[in-house]
């Protein structure tokens, strides 16, 4: 079982690789919803630092939301996903392998590029590592929810809206805790370690439920 | 009578949410109902149509 | 090793395609199917997959439930729709070994090769699939029956947008592995040479 | 006498039993509602602790936003059955129950801003419940628009019960992001809920519009899953033998 996941997370990143202009464009997406608020609030850095943690975490679901389109589209138009469908392994394991493969290519960037947005907003150097680390454990469960989105619009026409739609309010609990972390981390004498615990538990919820329910919703789209 | 539409100098917002409750809550059956005889009627349609058909 | 389907009932939308279907196929036989346009051909094979939810009726392998044993059905089913299941990005020996590998099976380069230049794709092996024509793409997909170690074939239009080499070779193919003890269930307006007793005829017309 | 409830899940069999419950339903609503109104208005004390006249919103905000919540747990529980018994019935009355929940949140949202303009001030505060009820209503609508998304019945009934059953699961988390946002000094969670110090005159009125606006959800929630079989079983008999009047 774990060869073949091994080699799905291989192929979609190969995949990617041949075709490195779609990881581009999440991240500068991301960067310029962030480079934007500034322009339509204002410079000064007590605001900007005031509305740092929500704009980041608001501009990684947007940019989350926008790329889940694409994690089961082009194996359904091609017939892929109907092989991967009829594999002897569990179809949770092979799902888990493109949401993987998916956060790898849009979650994990916006996590590097994390630090070009802190500077933006005047954030302290702290500040920046939490960022770093708070976005690292909460784009997985953003690309993991998302599947199920993507599994469920597969192949509709306006499916990237739909999802988006669809998945933006079961992103809450992420948000909330994600952004609440970086305030905390900003006023300095805060625990932030509650915040941790509580992201750390949605993502292994994430990770123990999601790949089961979008199996079945594949199940149900590639009928 | 009036004092009881005055509702205590809230009238204008008591009135306006039991409003909008008894609008939504006529509308709804009422919608229903028209959406109800147009598919009688259009089975009825489908069924003369194919009844001359044969 | 059978596979016994006992009435099956299948519908699209709320229209009902086909019901009651019992038919059986044991080891060396081959399903032709047959059936106007529109009359279900594609949902019955997708439904005897486990791709599409039949509405009522059983479908067993080996005496099982396919849909209970999905793990141990699927390692003996080889199945093949209307789409190549080829990614245009990888070149043919790639998309070959990544199918094997879901399959659980692993293949070397050099069988694939080998399976390439059978089906007349020497010379292709590393050129993206993109590059190649509508009927070398599916050339390539045909090409994964020679590395499947399936017993159950259920091919779904298989001589469509081929030429007559590669139609000759397909039905070589077929053939010896129905002689072999294999299985196959197919859609074709092709003639099938096939030895009367080991044809089954089942056509979706009556079924309505 | 075992009720045969498989009975019931056909459409056919389903459709005359919905026709005679919905005029049942409908008059119960009417007088639990208009009773409950009155008792609610004329035996009642004017004045609420501090807040004065405009308390009587809280009849139909509470009524409303109860139902809203309880609409979208129906609507689950149909969903559910229709995946486990993949009958066709239960799937027609989630997507019956989907429109009426998300009617129900709109009102307890129109209601609770009337009911804040008076009380805090503000049209629209975001406060823990008022908040819930919005998500909520953001949950209907992407139910609602999955649903109408896909053309085939089949895979937008079972798709959407995938998607009501995770927004489900995950209600529970958001309502506890949403009450608690900074775990350190999280607010008791169970803000004293407004029923208990509530004088019993105006309990027995909510009580009583609540229950007819239970009714009242019923009988919609029949009339239009009546439209759905009919727009679904268009092509058999028995509905080409239904007569106009009916």
């Amino acid at each position: 079982m774990f060869d073949s996941f091994l080699a799905l997370l291989k192929r979609d990143l190969l995949l990617a690789l041949r075709r490195r202009s779609d990881i581009f464009t999440v991240l500068f997406f991301f960067i310029i919803v962030v480079s934007i608020f500034p322009l339509g609030i204002s410079f000064e850095k007590a605001v900007l630092q005031k509305i740092a943690p929500g704009v980041v975490w608001v501009a990684a679901l947007l940019a989350s939301t926008l790329a889940l389109e694409r994690i089961f589209a082009n194996d359904y138009a091609d017939g892929t996903l109907e092989q991967m469908l009829l594999t002897p392994q569990p179809l949770s394991v092979l799902v888990f392998a493109k949401t993987l493969a998916h956060w790898l290519l849009t979650g994990l960037p916006l996590v590097l590029i994390a630090p070009l947005a802190g500077l933006q907003y005047h954030l302290s150097a702290s500040t920046i590592g939490t960022l770093m680390l708070v976005l690292l454990i909460g784009t997985p469960i953003l690309s993991m929810i998302g599947a199920i989105g993507a599994a469920l619009t597969l192949g509709l026409r306006g499916g990237g809206i739909l999802v988006s739609l669809l998945v933006l309010p079961l992103y809450i609990p992420v948000l909330v805790y994600g952004s609440g972390a970086i305030e905390a981390a900003m006023q300095g004498d805060v625990s932030l370690q509650p915040y941790y615990l509580l992201l750390l538990a949605f993502l292994l919820l994430a990770l123990v439920f999601t790949p089961l329910a979008t199996a079945a919703s594949l199940r149900i789209s590639v009928e | 009578m009036s004092e009881f539409f005055a509702m205590g100098g809230y009238g204008f917002y008591v009135w306006s949410s039991m409003g909008m409750v008894l609008f939504l809550m006529l509308l709804e059956p009422i919608v229903l109902k028209i959406q109800h005889r147009s598919l009688l009627k259009n089975i009825q349609r489908q069924k003369r149509r194919q009844a001359s058909k044969h | 090793m059978t596979l016994s389907v006992n009435q099956l009932q299948c519908s699209r939308g709320d229209i009902c395609l086909f019901e009651g279907l019992t038919f059986e196929l044991t080891a060396g036989q081959l399903i032709w199917l047959e059936g106007k346009n529109g009359s279900g051909k594609t949902t019955l094979l997708r439904s005897l997959c486990g791709l599409f939810l039949p509405d009522a009726g059983t479908i067993k392998w080996k005496g099982e439930l396919t849909r209970s044993t999905e793990d141990t059905f699927y390692k003996d089913l080889f199945y093949l729709g209307h789409q190549n299941a080829l990614k245009l990005d990888l070149n043919p020996v790639e998309n070959l070994q990544v199918l094997s590998r879901l399959a659980g099976e692993s293949v070397s380069e050099e069988q694939a090769d080998e399976a390439l230049s059978r089906f007349g794709l020497s010379g292709y092996e590393e050129t993206p699939v993109r590059k190649l024509s509508q009927g070398q793409q599916r050339r390539v997909a045909l090409s994964r029956l020679l590395l499947s170690k399936a017993s159950l074939l259920i091919l779904d239009e298989p001589f469509v947008a081929l030429d007559a080499a590669a139609v000759e070779l397909l039905q070589s193919v077929i053939v010896t592995q129905v002689e072999q003890g294999g299985m196959a269930i197919l859609t074709t307006h092709q003639a099938l040479p096939i030895p009367e007793e080991k044809l089954i005829r089942v056509s979706l017309d009556r079924y309505v | 006498m075992a009720i045969n409830w498989f009975k019931y899940s056909s459409p056919s069999s389903f459709y005359p039993l919905a026709g005679k419950m919905i005029p049942v339903f409908m008059t119960l609503a009417i007088v639990l509602i208009m009773g409950g109104l009155y008792w609610g208005f004329f035996e009642t004390p004017d004045v609420l602790s501090d807040q004065k006249q405009y308390y009587r919103i809280i009849y139909v905000h509470v009524a409303s936003a109860w139902m809203a919540m309880w609409l979208y747990v129906v609507m689950v529980a149909w969903a559910v059955l229709g995946l486990i018994f993949n009958t066709r019935m239960s799937y027609m009355m989630a997507s019956a129950t989907a429109i009426t929940g998300a009617i129900m949140t709109a009102l307890s949202l129109w209601t609770g801003a009337f009911w804040g303009q008076t009380s805090w001030g503000t049209w629209w505060d975001w406060d823990p419940r008022m908040t819930s009820q919005l998500i909520l209503l953001f949950l209907y609508i992407g139910y609602i628009a999955l649903q109408s998304a896909i053309e085939d019945n089949r895979r937008s009934d079972r798709a959407s019960a995938v998607l009501a059953m995770v927004g489900l699961a995950i209600v529970p988390v958001i309502y506890y992001s949403i009450n608690c946002p900074d775990p350190n000094e999280c607010a008791s969670l169970h803000q004293e809920s407004s029923l208990k110090r509530v004088e019993s005159n105006i309990l027995i009125a909510m009580l009583v519009v609540t229950a007819g606006f239970w009714m009242y959800c019923f009988a919609v929630i029949l009339m239009r899953v009546r439209n759905i079989i009919l727009l679904r079983e268009s092509h058999t008999q028995w509905v080409e033998r239904l007569e106009v009047k009916k």
